[in-house]
């Protein structure tokens, strides 16, 4: 596959962002950030294209196929999913990746679904544990006698909803007397409103705040610089990507869209496509596919309890003893 | 006030029954459903008013004056675009993180806004240009240039986690109650931005230019042959307007600490709102900052609620502010307008 | 109107003479001189950014008319920015600043979708009912964002409420709204993306000509018939007298018998009108469900553009949708085969509507380098 | 006057030129040291160029300017000031919502500490008007739209003085005042003479120039024509310089009788925009082969009135009536077709489309009458050709269709609009101020016009500040004062006089006490100026550029 188009030095793949754009330090990047590394280790060449208009999805991925030098098309997020649907048929010979969602029947699709519910789980059963627990680091502590974490979601939609439900139910399911504070800044840029969202929670008792709000997620951490308490990241390690705020930002809650990202590119590659057709799951039961990790500046740092908590609580739900009310992409 | 109409008067009755009507409502909806005051109404929430509050106001001051002169400067959310996106770069660029690193940032966003208001100045003023429309094109340009710069910075639209501005705090003093918090534990671009209201509307009701840049707008030929350049004076509103934008883009970027270029950009309407804001101020630098803190208010309480679990949809809370606007100007509408506004002045010869 | 051919040819005659006096060619050259002069810093932009501007813009036309596809991409997005640049024109010509056309499109798009969808179970299935439902549509659309536009006219005309900024609240307000309702309770339970249900097959635009499924010859000719329905309207009728002085100086109209209140408010509603189609046709011509619409292109700004490059002329606005046509469409070609930020388009457009706003600096250009002759 | 002290003011050889017009030609001007100085001439002769040049807000071609005897180039009114020279425009300069000591100050503000010193500016006006007996000081605080016009004309005046003017100049002073108020203004501007100052005004009204100036000079086509002591001349030798021909003051003589009533109101009553009674109780009869005057001093319910007739406003009690058949509710647009024409107050903002040329104005008012409009669709060519028509008749300059209202000149303006008013046969004309701004020779034709227009069964509502107006064209007179119609006169029997105390709300058996009136109270007495007409003017195209 792709030999015919030898120009440019290697093969080409594509991407094509989800209405967030690129530049999120989480969702978009952090799969983008998957097909460099698979892109470095091949000798392939990335194409980026960033779409903001849900409307312009299907047209964008009509315009790679159609070009023909592609030998995969990434699309991050389930917008792009009507589009697929009948862009899987009209060019059957091209190697397509979704991220969130997969094409019924559809073989030469590759459909990864994200279990963001579980992940908010995860970052929910992390935020009730260390609330109750005596952190300090730098200028910042939590108040142990108090139990409140916080939700700042990014716009108020079905998808953010998911996330927000899941995290009160991994809360919950650590100590139903925590309180979770709940708000939304209503946009994924303003990051201003959201710092407002996260400041007005810690003001009102919450100590953790774990944001879903794609780019505008930074004025929560910078919220937690500024009130002397603490965040937690989404999707990939944000104290990574993020590390002006990797004081602050105690762990994250991810799910290894990169390690998707490469692991598909390396089936193209390496002409094992099958290994990856059809649907495709990130989440708990999958080695690593969902998880939760230390932030960069807290590793030995934390309480055991966390590491017990988030163990027991991937077990419960593998054995199938959590039942989450949302699904991965809406509720 | 020698300035105060009646017209203004009457609003201002006007206002203080609309509030006074406010006050009642929410006492009675306080009462019946048992609504946690004490969670909402809190000095924190205060403060971030003033935060919110201080981009708009800053951008409304500055637009007023414009106006004032008789340009109406619609380009005020696009200069805050770029006070913003120059802030971020400049941080970005110098790389340290500083609090005078971040005041830098400031001046370097005040001073680039004020040469690219200087291209616009001489758009509008020497060749006449259609004010709403150059407007218009510089909010386009902003929402175009601010994501490429950062692109060709940053490799993406947003830039990294940057400095921001920290608040200072008076020692023992900000210990007092609600007052301590407020004035003594206080960002110091709030404390700038109330300088600069006090300053505009001393300079505007007080001074000889506050004079000329009323008579600029109001009648410019007198102004003319009373032997002062009209369009000097509108050149200096213009550029303080656009400075004041960019000022409160930088303001805006010094508290988020991040510069995010998706969307509306993270500027996000504000400087659509103050514009509103003046009018409803009706082109008074107080009133204008008044009314940008109401906006400021609206927007943090409606967060507050959010925070204290009263169940509102925040996606359609989120339009009260905009629908807010229309019922303002509805109201209120019949602000009066310096007469000359949007006209282009030529002296003879 | 006369019937008699020759008179009626005459007037028409005298007409096109008066369209096309040196203004008009002056005209033309502003749009031509804004746009050449915008396109240029934009490549100077793209040097001094370390990029080749010969191949950004050869990058520019490829994308735009260098293949079928390409080609067919620009015409979609002319029709959409012909008829929404109408829509603006419409109101501009009158004085009044309709900046809510991007609100009213979505207005009309959702009134479009929603009453085909709900008389779709008592419509038969084929052809027929396929074009009535489309037919249906269309006239929901058109009713829908002439009565979300004649809202701020009312406000405006009765209340003095500005209209710049009551529209550009509308047009907060309807992307809110409908965003929330297309992912609430106008989302179908098996709907994967945030959508409403799709339109019943048979509703649509044929692809003829071009085959494109989101293009039709047919919604590029509904747009041109619009131009001519308009500009036909606005010189030769009464009431397209009325609106064009009241714009140019409300004054004399009322004076002459205008009502300008209700000129405000039959101004905004006719935009609105024509802005509720382009949201028709982007519903059934492109999309065949609404989405939500914060990811509906800005065609409504754009449209400003487009019309003042027009000088808010409508049959202007057909060439200069063309522009930018190409300029959007060339942007996807640029995303993939260039490294060049695509936002630098936008800011390139923004430029463009800069320069048409100061049709003094082309006037002062065209006498110091002695082009153009003694206008003025 | 001291013979051998050098003149105020010596213009020499001015000439000015815009485009093509030559506004001024090699024009000698001399003022002398206390005197008044009058100039007079047709709509644009060039008067008012040339005291812009004097102003500095021209710069001339050619030619020198000598102040006291010495040459001065001014590049901006500022340096004309500071040479001792102010200029009243006639378009006044005042900033409305300032107060009038901010108004006075302007440019020139006294400053304290970095902030403007009221204090210090309001004991020097207080000064100079206790000086002159100017009661402006007792309006300081007052923001300028506030005023009647009257105390708007004494405000530019102490701003003039405030800048330590000696030369005053005045363009058209007299054109908005009251009989009363150019009586109160001439014997201001003697007393300023007395004080030492000189004064320039201009005019187009003979009788005032001859009763107040000590010389005259005459401008026709940009050239002086020649300058006369008042002494020594006569209006008819005036007029005749002006315009280059005899000029008849003759009225003509009536020959139809008046008919039947073609509009009539009943008891017809107008809140006014800020709440107050503008019109009250009028009951007004107009009839066919007759011209109704309307006298009265601006501000007095006229606009309401108007608009009351031709539909513009819906009155708030009463009842209009056109030839018997009720249409207090109907419209401006019905009104149109069923006959009622009108001639506007404001030609610039209401009279004509100024970025349109005849062709397209010819149409304003007429877009939905046949035969240029039939069933909403428009005949261009009926209007075209109706455009040319207006045009010839009219004696319209320059007579060309395709040319933008905007470059006419007023007179040439106002033919055009009574042109296309009286162009399909209406039963009753409103004239408002018909020859406002008018010169003599155009004003000569609008009346010819007006009055054949009666014969030919008319019914003419005609409203003017201009008596002498309504004394050649009126049949019958009514004076309005405070919104109602305080007497009816015969133009032929009543004075001057008599009809300006009718206008300033005296009976005329209150004349007596009058008399000993103080004049300083005159503004006072007035009644509140006219809202709308305030917000005509701002709004207005016909702003002095
Ligand atoms: N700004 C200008 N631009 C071009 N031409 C002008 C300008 N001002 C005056 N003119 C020309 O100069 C001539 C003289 O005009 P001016 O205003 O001096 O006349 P005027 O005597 O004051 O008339 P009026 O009695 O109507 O006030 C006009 O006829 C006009 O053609
Ligand atoms: N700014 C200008 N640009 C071009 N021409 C002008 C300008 N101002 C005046 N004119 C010319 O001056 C002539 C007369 O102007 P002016 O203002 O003196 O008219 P007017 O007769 O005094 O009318 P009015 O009494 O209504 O002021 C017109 O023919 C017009 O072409
Ligand atoms: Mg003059
Ligand atoms: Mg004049």
């Amino acid at each position: 596959l792709g030999d015919e188009n030898g120009g440019g030095g290697g093969d080409q793949v594509a991407i094509i962002s989800s209405d967030a754009g690129f530049g999120d330090n989480a969702f978009n990047d952090n799969a983008l950030e998957g097909l460099e590394e698979a892109a470095d280790e091949f000798d392939l060449e990335v194409t980026q294209v960033e779409e903001t208009e849900t409307a312009e999805f299907a047209a964008r991925q009509e315009d790679l196929a159609e070009d023909g030098s592609y030998d995969l098309i990434v699309m991050v997020g389930y917008q792009h999913y009507e589009g697929l649907a009948e862009h899987s048929e009209t060019y059957p010979d091209q190697y397509w990746m979704l991220i969130n969602d997969h094409v019924e029947g559809a073989d030469n699709v590759s459909g990864w679904i994200e279990m963001n519910n579980e992940m908010s789980f995860l970052a929910g059963v992390a935020a009730a544990t260390l609330t109750q627990e005596e952190i300090e680091h730098d200028d910042s502590a939590t108040d142990p006698d108090e139990a409140v974490v916080g939700f700042a979601g990014g716009e108020d939609i079905d998808l953010i909803n998911a996330f927000e439900e899941s995290y009160i139910e991994g809360v919950e399911w650590v100590d139903d007397g925590v309180d979770v504070l709940t708000g939304y800044g209503g946009s994924f840029s303003d990051s201003e409103a959201l710092n407002d969202v996260a400041t007005s929670q810690f003001d009102d008792g919450a100590d953790i705040v774990w944001h879903a709000a794609a780019a505008a997620g930074a004025g929560a951490f910078a919220a937690a610089q500024d009130n002397d308490r603490f965040a937690m990241g989404v999707d990939s390690d944000q104290s990574v990507a993020d590390d002006q705020y990797a004081d602050v930002i105690l762990g994250s809650a991810i799910k290894a869209l990169d390690e998707a990202t490469y692991q598909v590119t390396e089936a193209v590659v390496e002409d094992d496509w099958d290994s990856v057709s059809g649907e495709q799951n990130l989440s708990i039961e999958e080695e690593e596919g969902i998880d939760f990790v230390v932030g960069q500046e807290f590793e030995g740092e934390l309480p055991d309890s966390l590491e017990e908590n988030i163990e027991e609580a991937k077990e419960a739900y593998v054995a199938g003893e959590v039942d989450l009310t949302c699904g991965p992409t809406g509720c | 006030m020698s300035l105060a109409t009646g017209a203004s008067r009457r609003r201002l009755r006007l206002g203080g029954l609309a509030l006074l009507a406010a006050v009642a409502l929410a006492a009675v909806l306080v009462v019946q459903f048992d609504v946690p005051l004490e969670r909402i109404l809190t000095v924190g929430f205060l403060n971030r008013t003033l935060m919110l509050a201080s981009p708009i106001a800053l951008a409304a001051v500055g637009g007023l004056y414009a106006e004032k002169s008789g340009v109406f400067n619609i380009g005020l959310e696009g200069f805050m675009i770029f006070g913003a996106i120059t802030a971020a770069a400049t941080l970005s660029l110098v790389g340290a993180s500083s609090q005078l690193h971040v005041w830098l940032a400031i001046v370097v966003a005040v001073g680039v806004s004020l040469v690219l208001t200087a291209g616009y100045a001489v758009l509008l003023i020497r060749y006449k240009a259609d004010q709403i429309v150059a407007g218009l094109a510089v909010w386009f340009i902003g929402l175009g240039f601010a994501p490429f710069l950062a692109s060709l910075l940053w490799g993406t639209v947003r830039s990294p986690g940057l400095a921001s501005m920290n608040r200072y705090s008076v020692p023992y003093l900000s210990e007092l109650p609600v007052v301590g918090s407020i004035l003594f534990n206080q960002s110091p671009l709030v404390v700038l931005t109330l300088a600069v209201v006090i300053a505009a509307w001393v300079v505007l009701y007080r001074t000889r230019y506050g004079y000329w840049v009323q008579a600029a707008g109001e009648n410019p030929t007198a102004l003319d042959t009373a032997g002062i350049d009209v369009n000097r004076v509108r050149y200096a509103t213009v550029l303080f307007s656009g400075a004041m934008a960019g000022l409160g883009g930088a303001v805006l970027l010094a508290h988020a600490g991040t510069f995010i270029g998706t969307g509306d950009t993270m500027v996000d309407g504000r400087g659509w709102i103050a514009i509103v804001a003046y009018l409803f101020g009706n082109y008074n630098p107080i009133g204008a900052a008044l009314a940008a803190l109401l906006f400021g208010g609206l927007e943090g309480l409606q967060v507050q609620f959010q925070t204290v679990d009263i169940a509102v949809s925040g996606r359609l809370m989120g339009l009260l502010p905009y629908v807010g606007v229309i019922v303002v100007l509805t109201v209120w509408g019949k602000t009066r307008m310096p007469s000359s506004v949007g006209e282009p002045y030529e002296s003879e010869e | 109107m006369s019937d008699d051919p020759g008179r009626t040819r005459e007037a028409l005659d005298r007409v096109a003479a008066r369209l096309l006096d040196a203004s008009v060619y002056e005209r033309v050259g502003i749009a031509v001189g804004s746009t050449g002069l915008a396109l240029l810093i934009g490549l100077v932009v793209v040097a001094a950014a370390g990029h080749n501007p010969l191949l950004f813009a050869q990058q520019l036309v490829v994308g735009s008319v260098g293949s079928t596809g390409a080609f067919t991409r620009t015409l979609r997005f002319t029709t959409l920015f012909i008829l929404a640049g109408v829509a603006v024109a419409v109101a501009f010509r009158a004085g009044v600043f309709n900046i809510g056309v991007q609100g009213q499109l979505v207005v009309g798009g959702i009134a479009c979708v929603l009453s085909i969808l709900w008389l779709a179970p008592f419509v038969p299935n084929g052809p027929v009912g396929g074009a009535g439902l489309t037919l249906v549509g269309l006239f929901a659309a058109v009713v829908a964002g002439g009565l979300y536009a004649a809202l701020p006219g009312v406000l405006k005309a009765y209340y003095g409420a500005n209209e710049i900024i009551t529209t550009i609240m509308l047009n907060f307000i309807a992307i809110g709204i409908v965003g929330w309702a297309v992912d609430g309770p106008l989302r179908p339970d098996d709907a994967r993306s945030v959508r409403t249900e799709y339109l019943p097959e048979g509703v649509g635009l044929p692809s003829l000509v071009f085959s494109d499924p989101n293009f039709s010859i047919l919604g590029l000719g509904l747009a041109l018939a619009v131009v001519g329905v308009v500009a036909v309207g606005m010189t030769r009728t009464s009431f397209g007298y009325d609106m064009v002085t009241s714009g140019y100086q409300a004054s004399a109209a009322t004076f002459s018998g205008v009502d300008p209140q209700r000129t405000i408010v039959a101004t905004m509603t006719l935009s609105g009108m024509v802005a509720g189609l382009v949201g028709a046709v982007f519903a059934i011509m492109i999309q065949g469900y609404f989405i939500d619409p914060s990811g509906i292109g800005t065609y409504g700004f754009d449209a400003i553009a487009v019309s003042l490059l027009a000088a808010n002329n409508p049959v202007g606005v057909v060439p200069a949708s063309l522009l930018f046509g190409a300029l959007e469409s060339s942007g996807s070609h640029v995303q993939i085969h260039s490294d060049v930020p695509v936002q630098l388009i936008d800011g390139i457009v923004g430029i463009v509507v800069l320069f048409v706003a100061a049709p003094e600096l082309f006037r002062m250009l065209a006498k110091r380098t002695g082009l153009g002759g003694e206008k003025r | 006057m001291t013979a051998d002290a050098p003149p105020a003011v010596r213009l020499e050889e001015i000439t000015k030129t815009f485009g093509d017009v030559v506004a001024n030609d090699a024009v000698d001007f001399r003022l002398e040291r206390e005197s008044i100085h009058a100039l007079l001439g047709e709509n644009g002769s060039g008067k008012t160029t040339l005291m812009n040049v004097l102003y500095g807000l021209y710069e001339q071609d050619a030619g020198t300017i000598h102040v006291d005897g010495e040459p001065r180039s001014f590049d901006s009114p500022q340096d004309a000031m500071a040479a001792g020279i102010g200029m009243i425009h006639q378009h006044f300069q005042l900033v409305e919502p300032m107060t009038v000591l901010q108004n006075v100050v302007l440019g020139h503000e006294p400053i304290d500490g970095g902030l403007v010193d009221e204090d210090a500016a309001r004991e020097e006006i207080e000064a100079l008007c206790n000086r002159y007996g100017f009661d402006v000081d007792d309006h300081l605080e007052t923001p300028v739209e506030e005023l009647d016009l009257g105390t708007r004309q004494r405000v530019e005046i102490v701003k003039s003085l405030y800048r330590g003017a000696d030369t005053l100049i005045l363009d058209e002073p007299t054109a908005v005042l009251t009989p009363q108020e150019v009586e109160g203004l001439l014997d201001l501007l003697e007393e300023l003479r007395a004080s030492g100052r000189s004064l320039i005004f201009i005019s187009h009204k003979l009788e005032e120039v001859l009763a107040a100036a000590d010389r005259i000079t005459v401008l026709r086509d940009g050239h002086a024509v020649d300058t006369v002591a008042a002494a020594d001349t006569s209006r008819q030798e005036l007029a005749r310089m002006m315009v280059g021909r005899e000029v008849s003051f003759e009225r003509p003589a009536r020959e139809a009788v008046p008919g039947e009533p073609v509009l009539e109101t009943e008891e017809l009553s107008i809140v006014g925009d800020r709440g107050l009674e503008r019109v009250s109780e009028i009951d007004l009869t107009v009839r066919a082969h007759e011209i109704l005057g309307i006298a009265g001093v601006q501000g007095n319910g006229q606009t309401e009135l108007i608009e009351a007739l031709t539909g513009h406003r819906v009155p708030d009690e009463g009842r209009v009536h056109l030839r018997g058949e009720e249409i207090t509710d109907v419209g401006r647009r019905q009104r149109l077709e069923a006959g009622i024409a009108a001639i506007p107050e404001d030609r610039n903002a209401e009279g004509l489309v100024q970025e349109y040329d005849l062709v397209k104005n010819a149409l304003l008012g007429n877009q939905t009458v046949p035969p240029y409009a039939n069933d909403g669709w428009l005949d261009w060519s009926a209007v075209e050709t109706h455009a040319e028509e207006i045009i010839e008749e009219f004696d319209v300059h320059p007579p060309d269709p395709t040319a933008r209202a905007g470059s006419l000149s007023g007179g040439n303006q106002q033919k055009f609009i009574v042109g296309r008013e009286i162009g399909h046969d209406p039963d009753v004309l409103i004239a408002a101020h018909p020859t406002r701004g008018v010169d003599v020779g155009s004003l000569e034709f609008i009346h010819d016009r007006l009055l054949e227009l009666r014969e030919e069964g008319l019914g003419i509502v005609l409203i003017s500040s201009k008596l002498d107006e309504l004394r050649a064209l009126a049949d019958r007179i009514v004076v309005m004062y405070e919104g109602a119609f305080i007497d009816e006169v015969d133009p032929i029997e009543t004075s001057d006089a008599e009809l300006g105390l009718l206008m300033a709300g005296q009976r005329l058996e209150e004349e007596a006490e009058r008399e000993t009136g103080d004049r300083s109270t005159l503004g006072e007495t007035r009644p509140e100026p006219d809202a709308e007409a305030t917000v005509d003017r701002r709004s207005g195209g016909d702003r002095e550029r």
